[in-house]
C-alpha cells in the first residue's frame, strides 16, 4: 500500500485516503473547436503509459480534498515527488535515475 | 448586486430538532454501559458550522477572519478554540468553523462584512454534520481499529484535526485533550459510524453520555 | 497406553496440565505447550493423513510452517470447522477436535492408497493434460472424481461464529521473528526510544532457542530470552506480538501480520474476544529476522511416516518432551544435524548410525557425535527407506557425487526414525514479496535476500549467519542501524556470550541418487504435499520445460499449503541438474503474500454484515419505517421504494400512489439528491463551461434544468441549478452521482481553470428536501407557509424562502412529475418536524406517501429521463432528444461538445430515446428488452435498440414505455418487437416519450 | 506430433516415462519469417497456430522475451464467458467459446475447459434491468443466456447468502451454462505444442527492442539475439502493449494497471460454479484442484509490477465472505497480480496501426483469457490476409477517434 506525500497536508498518508486521477499535464486544448477528431481523441484517449516515471494526477479525497501531481515510477511504485498543480516535476525520465536510493522519501519524518 | 444568499435558517425557538443520531437511537443508550467504560461517547449535537474558503495567501482574508472571530487562521491540520468557538483547517484555502447552536447566522454576517470585496465563501453545513466526542483509556485502540493514520500522540497531538479513512468512509478527527477525541460525521453517515463505534469499543466497555 | 513416547522429563510443557484432545474419533492426551503434533507424536500416532496424488501413508515431518503433510481439519462442531490446519502450529487445547483430511474409510486403511499404488504409474506430472480427452462430453464427467479427490479439508457449511478485525499501527520498527537476531535487534532498537514491534508465529518468543542445547553466559539460552522479554515489556512503545506472523510484504513498508488470539484456547473464541486480528503495520524500518528452514535430502520413500527433518526430532525432544521414535538413522550433509544425533543420546534413544555425504567431517559437533560413540558412515546417505505405514529400515549406501552414483549396496539399518537433514534455506518469502530477486550464496548453498529498494534491513539465518554468537551480534547491529535510520540514537548494549563453534561446510547434495535411476528408483519425494517426485522433475524437463515457473506449473511444485518451503530448492537443483545449468542459472519462482496461509475471516476484519459498507440514510427514515416503506439500494442509500398498505404487491402500491399525486397531492423524501453549494464571482461562467446549456441569462430567483455530458459528450449526470444571488447558485445532482459530479468540478477548477473565482461546498446532508406533489400541493403547502404561493408571485422554475412548518426553508417550484410540485429544503436537523406538521395538514388532502418506483413511473409518463436508467454512458443530448438543451453558440467550447461532434457522433440511425406503447395495452415490455424491427429474421439478429424504462401500472391506464431505437425519432408511429425467452413477441409503437400533458400545464398552474 | 491418449500414457508408463519427448523444439531464428508473432502468451500461440492450421502459413516465428505463457495468461482466474453485452464483443467472444468448446480435441491437449455455469449476482433494480438487456441481447445474438429471480439463485447455488439480511441483497442473477473455467497454463501449451508440430519456430528468452521500418514499412523485429526479418509483425504483449507501441513510435489509447486475484487453501468441492458480483466486487470459482480462486476489479493507479495495491485484497474478500459466509474461516494461501491493458470502453484493440505491416493486438483489460482461441483466430486470419477479419474489423483504434466506441463499461465495470 503505497505511502504518498500530501504536498498541501504536509504529510505521508496512506493509499487509501487517495484517487489516483491519471497522467498529469494533459491540458485541455485551448480551442477544442479547432481540433480535428484525430486529435480531440489524442486529448480524451491516449496515454503515455510509461514503463518507469510517469507524472500522474492524484487527489487527496479523504483529507484536503485537493489535487496534486506525482511522479512514480510504475515498476518499482516508487513515489520520487508530489508536486503543485500548476508546477513541473523535479523528476523527469530523461533528467532523473529511475529509482532513488535515498534512504529517506519526501516527508518521512525521522 | 447581492453576492450570496444568506438566511437565518434555524427556527425561533420550539421547533422540534433531531441530531443525525437520533435514529441510531444513541441516546437510548445513555448511561447503559459498563462501569470504567474504556471509552465513552459523547453527542455534541445542534452546533452552528460554517465551511469557510479563502485565499490564505491573501493577508486580507486572514485579517478579516481574525476581525470577524478573534481567532487566527489555523495552519495545516491544526485547529484552534476560543471558548465555545473552534475554526479547522481543512484544506489550503478551506475551513471550518464551528459556533455554539444558533450563532452561525450572526457569525457568517460578521465573516462576510469583515471579507467583503474578497473572493470567499461561507456555506452553513450546520444540518449537515455534528461532532461526536470520545473519551477514555481505550479510544486509541478504537481509532486504530478504525483508521489507517496514525494516532499516537507523538504524531498525532491535542490541537491537531485530519481528514482521513475511516472504517469504510472518510471523516475528520479531532484530538482535544489527552484522552479525548472528536469525530465530525455526516449525518447520512450517522447510522454506520454509530454501529461501527459500538461494535470496535464493544471489547473496552462502551459507555454513552448526554 | 497412553503418551507411550513421551519422554519421562524435559520438554517446555506443563506437566501438570493434562489435556485431552480427539484425533479422528479417539481420544488421546497431552500437556499444556504441546503442538497438536507433538501431542500426536506422543501418542505414538504415525498415519496422520494420505497424500494428494498417490494417496500415500504420511506421518508429521517437521515442527514448523514447513509441515507439508500433517495438515488436519479442526472443529468440534459445523460451525468452527477449520480446514488445513498444521498440526504443527496448532497449540493443543482441551477438547481439541482434529481429522484427516483425506483417506477413505480411513486413513490406516485407505482404498484410494491402493488405488494410486496400482494407477501412481498413470499419473506422472501433467497427466491430464494427456487424456480424458476423448469422447469431448465425458470430461464434466470426468472432472467431477477429479475435484472429489482433490482438495485437502473442508469449508463448514454453517456461518462463523467468531469475529476478527484490524488494529493499524505506525512504528519505527518492526522486527520480524523473536529468534535470537530478532530478539537483539529488538533490544538495539527499543532501548533507543523507538517505536518497535516485534511479532513471531509462534506460541511464545525465542525461535531456534526454544529447543537449543546451546547456553549464552554459560546458561541456558531461554534464560536469556525471558530476561529480554522482561526489559521489552517494560519499555514504552514496544508492542510485543507472539502467535503473530507477518504474512506479506507490500510497497512503502507496509505489512500485515495475522494474529491468532484464541486458536490456542478453542476452536471458537470466548465471548466477546476476536478469534484472529489482522495488524496493518506501516513500518519506518523493518528488521527481518525470519531465520532459516532446514531442508530434506531427497531420496527414496522418504515420505514412509517415520521420516523426519533433523531439527524437527531435535524440537520434539528438547522443546516438548517427545521422542518420535527409539532407533534413529540421521543422514546429513551438514554438521548443524548432528545436535539431533547428540539430543537424542541425552533422551536416552539410541542412534544407528549417522551417514554424512561428506568424505571427511570433523566439526565441532561431528567430533562431539564422536565422542558418543556414534556410528559414522561417511560419503554415505540414506538411499531410500522401507516400510509401509511407519519406518523400520532405512539401506545407507556410498555415493559418489561426481558421478551422480551409488558407490556400494550398502546396508539395511534397522531402525524407526530416519532424521534428514540438506542444509538450510533462509526464509526470504518477505523479503522477496516486492520482487525483489533473492541471490544464490554457494557457501551456504542457500538464496539469501537480493537488493531491494525497501527500507529494510536483514539479520541472522535470512542472512545464512547460523552460530549463534554471530546471530546475536548481527541481530543487535541490524538493530542499532534500523532505529538510528529511523532516527532515533542507539545505546550500547553488551550482548551475551555464545559458544562460538566449528562448523565446516555443508555439501552441495540435494537428491540423492539410486541405483535404478531417478525415473525407476522408489519415489523420491521433491514436494511431499502435492506428490511431487524428483523424477517428475526430471519429465518435466525432458518434455521441454525449461524454465522454472515451467517445471513448478506443469509439476505443481511449490503450490500448496506449505508453498514448497521444504521442496523448492531441492526442486531446483533437481532440475537445474537435469537442464545442466547452475541452480542461480535456474533461478527462482515469485515469492508472494501470504508467508502462511490467512483465515478470510480475518482479513475482511469487521467489514462485514451489518457493518460491511455504509448504510446512507435521511432525516426521515424512521418516518420511512413507521410508514412500512420497501427499501431500495442507490448507491449507498436506501430510499423508500414504495409504500405498501394492507398487504399491498408493488403494483397495486404504485398505482394507489401514482393516483393519489395525479389526483391530489403526495410527498416523496427526496434529500438524496445531491446538493452543491456554489459561490464566487465566476460561478457563472463555470456553469457555462460545465453544463451543455446556458447560464448567462438566468437571473436570481430563478432555476434551470441542465445536462453534464463528459469530455466525450455522453450525458453524465443532470439537475436543477438555482441561482440564489449573482455569485450564488445551488446545483443539484442525481442520488448516484452526488459525489461524481462535485469531484468532476473540483477537478476542472482545480486542474484546468484556477482562474475562474469558484468554491463548491456540498450541502447534500445540510438539507432534507420534501417534496410536495400534485394538483393540492398549493392548498396543503399554503397551511403551513408564511410565503406567497400564488401563481403570478411564486411561478414555476423559481424559489421562495420563507418559514415552512415554523422552520426557515429554502422552496424550489420545479417538478419532475408533471404536477405541480414544491420542493421544501430545511436544515435536516428539523426536517421531522416540519414533515409531521405537513403530514397533519395534508389529511384532508389525502397526502400520499411515494416512493422512488413512482417517482419512476410518474416522471416517465412525462418523458423525463433518469440518468443512468435511459442512458449508458453512450447517449448524446441529442441522442435523448433533448437538443433544446444544448447550448450551440455558447462562446466557450463547453464540457461534452466538441465530443458529440464527432464523425460518430453525429450520424444518421444513432440510437434514439423515444416512448414505446405495446400494441396490447396490457402487456409489459421487460426494461431491458432488446428490440428488432424484423421478429421473423434468423438468429442472430439485428437488434436497433432496447427498452430502458417500462410501467404496466401507471397513471395512464395503459402499459407504455421509454426505449432508444436506432433513427427513432424519424419512427415515429412505426413498430418495433421484443422478442422474449418464451418464444412470444411483444409488439409496440414508436411514439412520442411524453406520454402525459404534453403541453406541460399542470405543472404550470 | 506425439499424440496424446489414455492409451498412450499407459504405454509410456511401462517404460517410467523416460520416453516422452519434447513438447516443443528450442529453434535458431531463421534470418526471415512471414510472419512474427511477438509475444509468446495464449493469444500469440494461438495466432500462431491458426495462421499455421487454418492459413497455411508456417513459416512463423513466436519471439517470447520469457516463458511460453508467463505473462496474464499465467495470472488470470480462468473464467471463459461469451455473454457480452455490445454485438460486436458478443460476436467475438462467442466465437471464441466455440472453439473453446472443441479446443482439447483440437489440440491433441486437455485444457480442461469447464462448463461449470457463470452466474453474475444482481443486487439492484438497475442491476436487473442491465441484466434483462444483456440477456436478452445475448439470446437474440445466439449466446445463451438466462436471468433468474432471487429464489431460482438461491436454489441452484449453495451457501450463497441470498437472504434479505445483507448489505445489498440479491434479487437475481444471469446465468450462462455454457461458461466455465479451463487450465490456463495448458492452453497456452497446448496451442504452443500444437503450433511446433505446425512448423512454428517458439523463440523464447527473446526480447523484442524495437522495429524495423524501410519506408515507413515495418520489416522485422530488433531482439536481444539480433534482427529477425518479417513480411508481417503481430504484436500481442498484454501488460506490455503501450511500452511496444512507444517503440514503433505511436501511443495506444491504454493504461496498464495491475489486477490482483488470490486462491484460498485447496478444499473439498463447495463452489461448483462461477460467480461474480459487480455490485459487492468479487468472483469466485474452485480450481479442480480445490483451491478457491478468487478476484476483483483492478487497482486505481497505474502499474508494471506485477502486484497491487493490499486494500483491493481486503475489499474482495469482504465480499466473498459476504456473498458466502461459510468460507469465513477457509484461509487464504497466495495472492498475485497481473498487469492488464485498459482502453476507454473495455473492449481489445485488434487493429493495423500507423506502421504499414505491424499489426496489434492488445487492451484486452480483465478479459483476455476468455477470448485466446478467438482472439488469436480472428488476428491470424488478419495478419494471413492483410485486412482485418470481420470480427475483427469494429475493435480498430480508429474507433478512439471517430467516437464508434463499443462501451462495455456498463455491462462490465467488473469484467473478467
Amino acid at each position: 500500500m503505497l505511502h504518498i506525500f500530501c504536498p498541501h497536508c504536509g504529510e505521508l498518508r496512506s493509499e487509501e485516503e487517495f484517487h489516483a486521477s491519471g497522467q498529469a499535464h494533459i491540458p485541455r486544448p485551448l480551442d477544442p473547436g479547432a481540433c480535428t477528431d484525430a486529435e480531440w481523441g489524442d486529448y480524451m484517449f491516449f496515454r503515455d503509459n510509461p514503463r518507469g516515471l510517469h507524472h500522474e494526477l492524484w487527489n487527496h479525497v479523504a483529507g484536503c480534498r485537493q489535487f496534486f501531481n506525482a511522479t512514480r515510477n510504475t515498476v518499482t511504485y516508487e513515489i520520487l515527488e508530489t508536486y503543485l498543480i500548476g508546477t513541473q516535476p523535479q523528476f523527469t525520465e530523461q533528467a532523473a535515475p529511475l529509482t532513488t536510493t535515498a534512504t529517506r522519501e519526501q516527508g518521512e519524518k525521522v | 448586486m447581492t453576492t450570496a444568499n444568506v438566511y437565518q435558517q434555524r427556527p425561533d425557538s420550539g421547533a422540534k430538532a433531531e441530531s443525525s443520531l437520533h435514529q441510531a437511537n444513541l441516546a437510548g443508550l445513555i448511561g447503559k454501559g459498563r462501569k470504567n467504560p474504556g471509552v465513552t461517547v459523547r453527542e455534541k449535537k445542534l452546533l452552528g458550522h460554517l465551511t469557510l474558503r479563502g485565499d490564505a495567501k491573501d493577508p486580507a482574508f486572514a485579517e478579516g477572519v481574525h476581525k470577524a472571530l478573534g481567532l487566527e487562521l489555523p495552519v495545516a491540520l491544526s485547529l484552534v478554540a476560543k471558548e465555545d468557538t473552534s475554526l479547522q483547517w481543512m484544506g489550503p484555502d478551506e475551513w471550518l468553523l464551528i459556533v455554539p447552536g444558533g450563532q452561525e447566522f450572526a457569525v457568517e454576517h460578521a465573516l462576510r462584512a469583515a471579507l467583503a470585496g474578497l473572493h470567499i465563501s461561507v456555506v452553513n453545513v450546520s444540518g449537515g454534520q455534528q461532532l461526536l466526542e470520545l473519551s477514555g483509556p481505550k479510544v486509541r485502540e478504537v481509532l486504530m481499529k478504525s483508521t489507517s493514520y496514525d494516532v499516537h500522540p507523538d504524531n498525532f497531538p491535542v490541537g491537531k484535526a485530519v481528514g482521513t479513512v475511516f472504517a469504510k468512509s472518510q471523516l475528520v478527527i479531532r484530538h482535544t485533550a489527552e484522552d479525548t477525541w472528536e469525530l465530525l460525521i455526516r449525518r447520512s453517515f450517522s447510522d454506520y459510524w454509530c454501529l461501527w463505534l459500538q461494535d470496535a469499543a464493544a471489547e473496552y466497555g462502551l459507555n454513552v453520555e448526554a | 497406553m497412553s503418551q507411550t513416547h513421551r519422554l519421562p522429563n524435559g520438554g517446555r510443557v506443563d506437566r501438570s496440565k493434562v489435556l485431552t484432545f480427539t484425533f479422528n474419533g479417539q481420544q488421546y492426551k497431552g500437556y499444556e505447550g504441546d503442538s497438536l503434533a507433538a501431542a500426536l507424536l506422543a501418542n505414538g500416532v504415525d498415519v496422520i493423513g494420505r497424500s494428494f496424488k498417490y494417496s500415500r501413508p504420511r506421518g508429521i515431518y517437521a515442527a514448523g510452517a514447513e509441515e507439508p503433510n500433517a495438515v488436519l481439519q479442526i472443529g468440534a462442531t459445523e460451525a468452527t470447522q477449520i480446514p488445513n490446519v498444521r498440526a504443527t502450529q496448532q497449540a493443543l487445547y482441551q477438547g481439541l477436535v482434529a481429522t484427516s483430511t483425506n483417506g477413505w474409510p480411513n486413513v490406516n486403511n485407505d482404498v484410494m492408497g491402493i488405488l494410486g499404488k496400482v494407477g501412481g504409474k498413470l499419473m506422472p506430472p501433467g497427466f491430464y493434460y494427456k487424456t480424458f480427452m476423448y469422447p469431448q462430453s465425458f470430461w464434466m464427467t470426468y472432472e467431477k472424481y477429479i475435484r472429489k479427490a482433490a482438495g485437502l479439508g473442508r469449508s463448514p457449511t454453517q456461518n462463523d461464529p467468531d469475529t476478527y478485525d484490524y488494529m493499524n499501527h505506525h512504528c519505527d520498527v518492526l522486527i520480524v521473528g523473536a529468534g535470537p537476531s530478532g530478539l537483539a535487534a529488538a533490544l538495539a532498537a527499543a532501548r533507543s526510544g523507538a517505536r518497535v514491534i516485534v511479532a513471531d508465529e509462534q506460541e511464545e518468543f525465542g525461535g531456534s532457542l526454544l529447543d537449543s542445547r546451546e547456553s549464552l553466559d554459560g546458561k541456558p539460552a531461554m534464560e536469556w530470552v525471558g530476561k529480554v522479554i522482561a526489559e521489552l515489556k517494560e519499555l514504552p512503545g514496544v508492542t510485543l506480538l507472539p502467535r503473530a506472523t507477518v504474512n506479506g510484504y507490500h510497497d512503502h513498508n507496509f505489512l500485515t501480520i495475522h494474529e491468532r488470539l484464541t486458536d490456542h484456547l478453542g476452536d471458537r473464541a470466548p465471548i466477546g474476544q476476536v478469534r484472529q486480528r489482522i495488524h496493518r503495520v506501516r513500518a519506518k524500518r523493518v528488521v527481518l529476522a525470519t531465520g532459516a528452514c532446514e531442508r530434506p535430502l531427497v531420496y527414496g520413500n522418504n515420505d514412509v511416516p517415520g521420516n523426519m527433518l533433523a531439527g524437527a526430532v531435535s524440537t520434539y525432544v528438547r522443546r516438548y518432551g517427545v521422542a518420535p521414535g527409539k532407533k534413529l538413522v540421521l543422514s546429513t550433509n551438514n554438521d548443524h544435524a548432528y545436535r539431533v544425533a547428540l539430543d537424542w543420546i541425552d533422551a536416552g534413544q539410541q542412534v544407528v548410525a549417522v551417514a554424512d555425504a561428506r568424505s571427511n567431517p570433523r566439526g565441532a559437533l561431528v567430533e562431539a557425535a564422536r565422542a558418543k560413540g556414534i556410528r559414522i558412515l561417511t560419503a554415505s546417505a540414506v538411499i531410500e527407506t522401507r516400510g509401509s505405514k511407519h519406518v523400520t529400515g532405512a539401506r545407507v549406501a556410498a555415493i559418489d557425487l561426481k558421478t551422480n552414483s551409488v558407490a556400494s549396496p550398502g546396508e539395511w539399518l534397522e531402525c524407526d526414525l530416519v532424521a534428514t537433514s540438506g542444509g538450510y534455506s533462509p526464509v526470504v518469502h518477505l523479503a522477496s514479496h516486492l520482487g525483489g530477486k533473492p541471490t544464490w550464496r554457494e557457501d551456504i548453498l542457500g538464496f539469501v535476500p537480493g537488493e531491494a529498494p525497501q527500507k529494510r534491513v536483514c539479520v541472522g539465518g535470512i542472512n545464512g549467519v547460523y552460530g549463534l554468537g554471530d546471530s546475536l551480534a548481527d541481530g543487535f547491529e541490524g538493530g542499532v542501524r534500523a532505529a538510528s535510520e529511523a532516527g532515533f540514537k542507539a545505546v550500547e548494549g553488551v550482548l551475551p556470550k555464545a559458544l562460538n563453534q566449528h562448523h565446516e561446510a555443508t555439501l552441495a547434495l540435494f537428491h540423492v541418487p539410486h541405483e535404478k535411476g531417478t525415473a525407476r528408483a522408489p519415489k523420491q519425494f521433491v514436494d511431499l504435499q502435492n506428490d511431487v517426485t524428483a523424477a517428475a522433475i526430471e519429465l518435466a524437463t525432458r518434455e521441454g520445460f525449461e524454465s522454472v515457473e515451467h517445471v513448478k506449473r506443469y509439476t505443481a511444485l511449490g503450490f500448496g499449503t506449505d508453498q514448497g518451503k521444504l521442496g523448492n530448492v531441492n526442486g531446483l537443483a533437481i532440475a537445474a541438474r537435469s537442464l545442466n545449468v547452475t541452480i542461480p542459472q535456474m533461478g527462482t519462482t515469485m515469492f508472494r503474500p501470504n508467508y502462511t496461509p490467512v483465515t478470510f475471516g480475518a482479513v475482511a476484519g469487521r467489514h462485514c454484515g451489518h457493518i460491511f459498507e455504509p448504510v446512507r440514510y435521511t432525516a426521515l427514515q424512521a418516518w420511512h419505517v413507521k410508514q412500512g416503506a420497501e427499501f431500495e439500494d442507490v448507491g449507498q442509500w436506501k430510499r423508500p421504494w414504495y409504500f405498501p398498505r394492507n398487504g399491498e404487491d408493488l403494483h397495486a402500491a404504485v398505482k394507489r400512489e401514482c393516483q393519489a399525486v395525479r389526483d391530489s397531492v403526495g410527498i416523496l423524501d427526496a434529500s438524496t439528491l445531491g446538493k452543491i453549494d456554489i459561490q464566487g464571482p465566476d460561478a457563472r461562467e463555470f456553469l457555462n463551461r460545465i453544463y451543455t446549456n446556458a447560464w448567462t441569462k438566468l437571473d436570481v430567483g430563478k432555476a434551470r434544468y441542465g445536462l453534464m455530458c463528459k469530455e466525450d459528450g455522453m450525458v453524465f449526470d443532470d439537475g436543477v441549478t438555482a441561482c440564489l444571488a449573482d455569485n450564488h447558485f445551488v446545483m443539484t445532482t442525481t442520488t448516484g452521482g452526488a459525489a461524481r459530479v462535485l469531484q468532476w468540478l473540483e477537478i476542472y477548477q482545480q486542474t484546468e481553470w484556477p482562474d475562474l473565482k469558484v468554491y463548491f461546498t456540498s450541502v447534500t446532508d445540510h438539507y432534507a428536501t420534501l417534496t410536495l406533489s400534485g394538483p393540492n400541493s398549493r392548498k396543503l403547502l399554503s397551511e403551513v407557509t408564511d410565503i406567497d404561493l400564488d401563481r403570478e408571485a411564486f411561478p414555476f422554475m423559481t424559489w421562495k424562502e420563507g418559514l415552512v412548518g415554523g422552520v426557515p426553508a429554502r422552496v424550489f417550484r420545479i417538478s419532475f412529475t408533471g404536477e405541480l410540485s414544491y420542493e421544501v429544503n430545511i436544515q435536516a436537523d428539523y426536517a421531522m418536524g416540519v414533515l409531521e406538521k405537513i403530514v397533519e395538514a395534508g389529511k384532508p388532502y389525502n397526502l400520499t406517501p411515494y416512493g422512488t418506483e413512482t417517482m419512476h413511473v410518474l416522471r416517465a409518463e412525462k418523458g423525463f429521463i433518469i440518468v443512468g436508467q435511459d442512458t449508458d454512458g453512450s447517449m448524446t443530448p441529442d441522442d435523448l432528444n433533448m437538443g433544446w438543451c444544448v447550448g450551440r453558440t455558447k462562446p466557450f467550447s463547453w464540457i461534452g461538445w466538441r465530443g458529440m461532434n464527432r464523425e460518430d457522433c453525429v450520424r444518421d440511425q444513432r440510437k434514439q430515446l423515444v416512448g414505446l406503447k405495446p400494441v396490447d395495452a396490457t402487456q409489459w415490455l421487460p426494461e431491458g428488452a432488446q428490440l428488432v424491427f424484423d421478429p421473423k429474421q434468423t438468429i442472430p439478429m439485428t437488434m436497433v435498440g432496447h427498452v430502458t424504462s417500462s410501467y404496466a401500472h401507471n397513471s395512464l391506464g395503459y402499459s407504455f414505455a421509454m426505449g432508444v431505437v436506432k433513427g427513432g425519432l424519424k419512427r415515429i408511429g412505426e413498430r418495433v418487437f421484443s422478442p422474449q425467452a418464451d418464444g412470444s413477441v411483444i409488439e409496440a409503437e414508436i411514439v412520442s416519450s411524453v406520454f402525459f400533458d404534453p403541453k406541460g400545464e399542470r405543472q404550470n398552474i | 506430433m506425439q499424440r496424446y491418449s489414455g492409451f498412450g500414457l499407459f504405454k509410456h508408463s511401462l517404460s517410467h516415462h523416460e520416453n516422452w519427448q519434447k513438447m516443443w523444439r528450442t529453434p535458431t531464428p531463421k534470418k526471415v519469417y512471414d510472419v512474427i508473432i511477438v509475444g509468446g502468451g495464449g493469444h500469440g500461440l494461438a495466432t500462431a497456430y491458426y495462421l499455421a492450421k487454418e492459413h497455411g502459413i508456417t513459416n512463423v516465428a513466436v519471439v517470447e522475451k520469457g516463458w511460453l505463457g508467463g505473462g496474464n495468461t499465467a495470472r488470470n482466474t480462468t473464467i471463459v464467458r461469451s455473454n457480452y453485452l455490445w454485438d460486436e464483443s458478443a460476436h467475438l467472444y462467442e466465437h471464441a467459446m466455440k472453439l473453446w468448446e472443441g479446443l482439447s480435441q483440437d489440440l491433441n491437449y486437455n485444457v480442461m475447459f469447464s462448463q461449470r455455469g457463470v452466474y453474475n449476482l444482481c443486487h439492484t433494480l438497475q442491476d436487473m434491468r442491465d441484466s434483462e438487456r444483456r440477456v436478452s441481447a445475448n439470446r437474440l445474438n445466439g449466446v445463451d443466456g438466462e436471468l433468474l429471480n432471487g429464489k431460482q439463485v438461491a436454489d441452484e447455488i449453495p451457501y450463497l447468502d441470498c437472504s434479505k439480511n445483507t448489505r445489498y441483497p440479491i434479487i437475481g442473477a444471469t446465468v450462462q451454462r455454457r461458461g466455465g473455467v479451463a487450465r490456463h497454463d495448458a492452453v497456452a501449451w497446448g496451442f504452443a505444442r500444437a503450433a511446433d508440430a505446425l512448423g512454428v519456430d517458439l523463440i523464447q528468452q527473446t526480447e523484442v527492442l524495437g522495429f524495423r521500418k524501410e519506408n515507413g514499412v515495418c520489416i522485422g523485429v530488433e531482439t536481444s539475439k539480433g534482427f529477425i526479418g518479417a513480411k508481417r509483425v503481430g504484436v500481442v504483449t498484454a501488460g506490455n502493449s503501450g511500452h511496444m507501441a512507444r517503440q514503433a513510435g505511436f501511443r495506444l489509447p491504454i493504461e496498464s494497471h495491475p489486477l490482483q486475484a488470490l486462491v484460498s487453501e485447496p478444499i473439498k468441492p463447495i463452489i461448483d460454479s462461477v460467480i461474480m458480483s459487480n455490485a459487492v466486487h468479487g468472483y469466485i470459482s474452485q480450481s479442480d484442484k480445490g483451491d478457491l480462486v478468487i478476484g476483483a476489479g483492478i487497482d486505481g493507479y497505474n502499474g508494471y509490477g506485477q502486484r497491487g495495491s493490499y486494500p483491493v485484497i481486503e475489499h474482495t474478500i469482504q465480499a466473498i465472505v459476504e456473498m458466502f459466509p461459510v468460507l469465513s474461516r477457509v484461509r487464504m494461501n497466495r495472492q498475485w497480480g497481473g498487469i492488464v491493458d485498459t482502453t476507454p470502453d473495455a473492449c481489445p484493440i485488434i487493429s493495423k496501426t500507423p506502421v504499414p505491416n505491424l499489426f496489434f493486438n492488445c487492451g484486452w483489460g480483465t478479459g483476455g483469457f476468455k477470448a485466446t482461441p478467438g482472439s488469436g483466430n480472428v488476428f491470424a486470419a488478419s495478419l494471413a490476409k492483410g485486412e482485418m477479419h470481420p470480427l475483427a474489423a469494429p475493435f480498430s483504434i480508429d474507433r478512439f477517434h471517430t467516437g464508434a466506441l463499443i462501451d462495455e463499461h456498463g455491462a462490465a465495470a467488473v469484467a473478467h
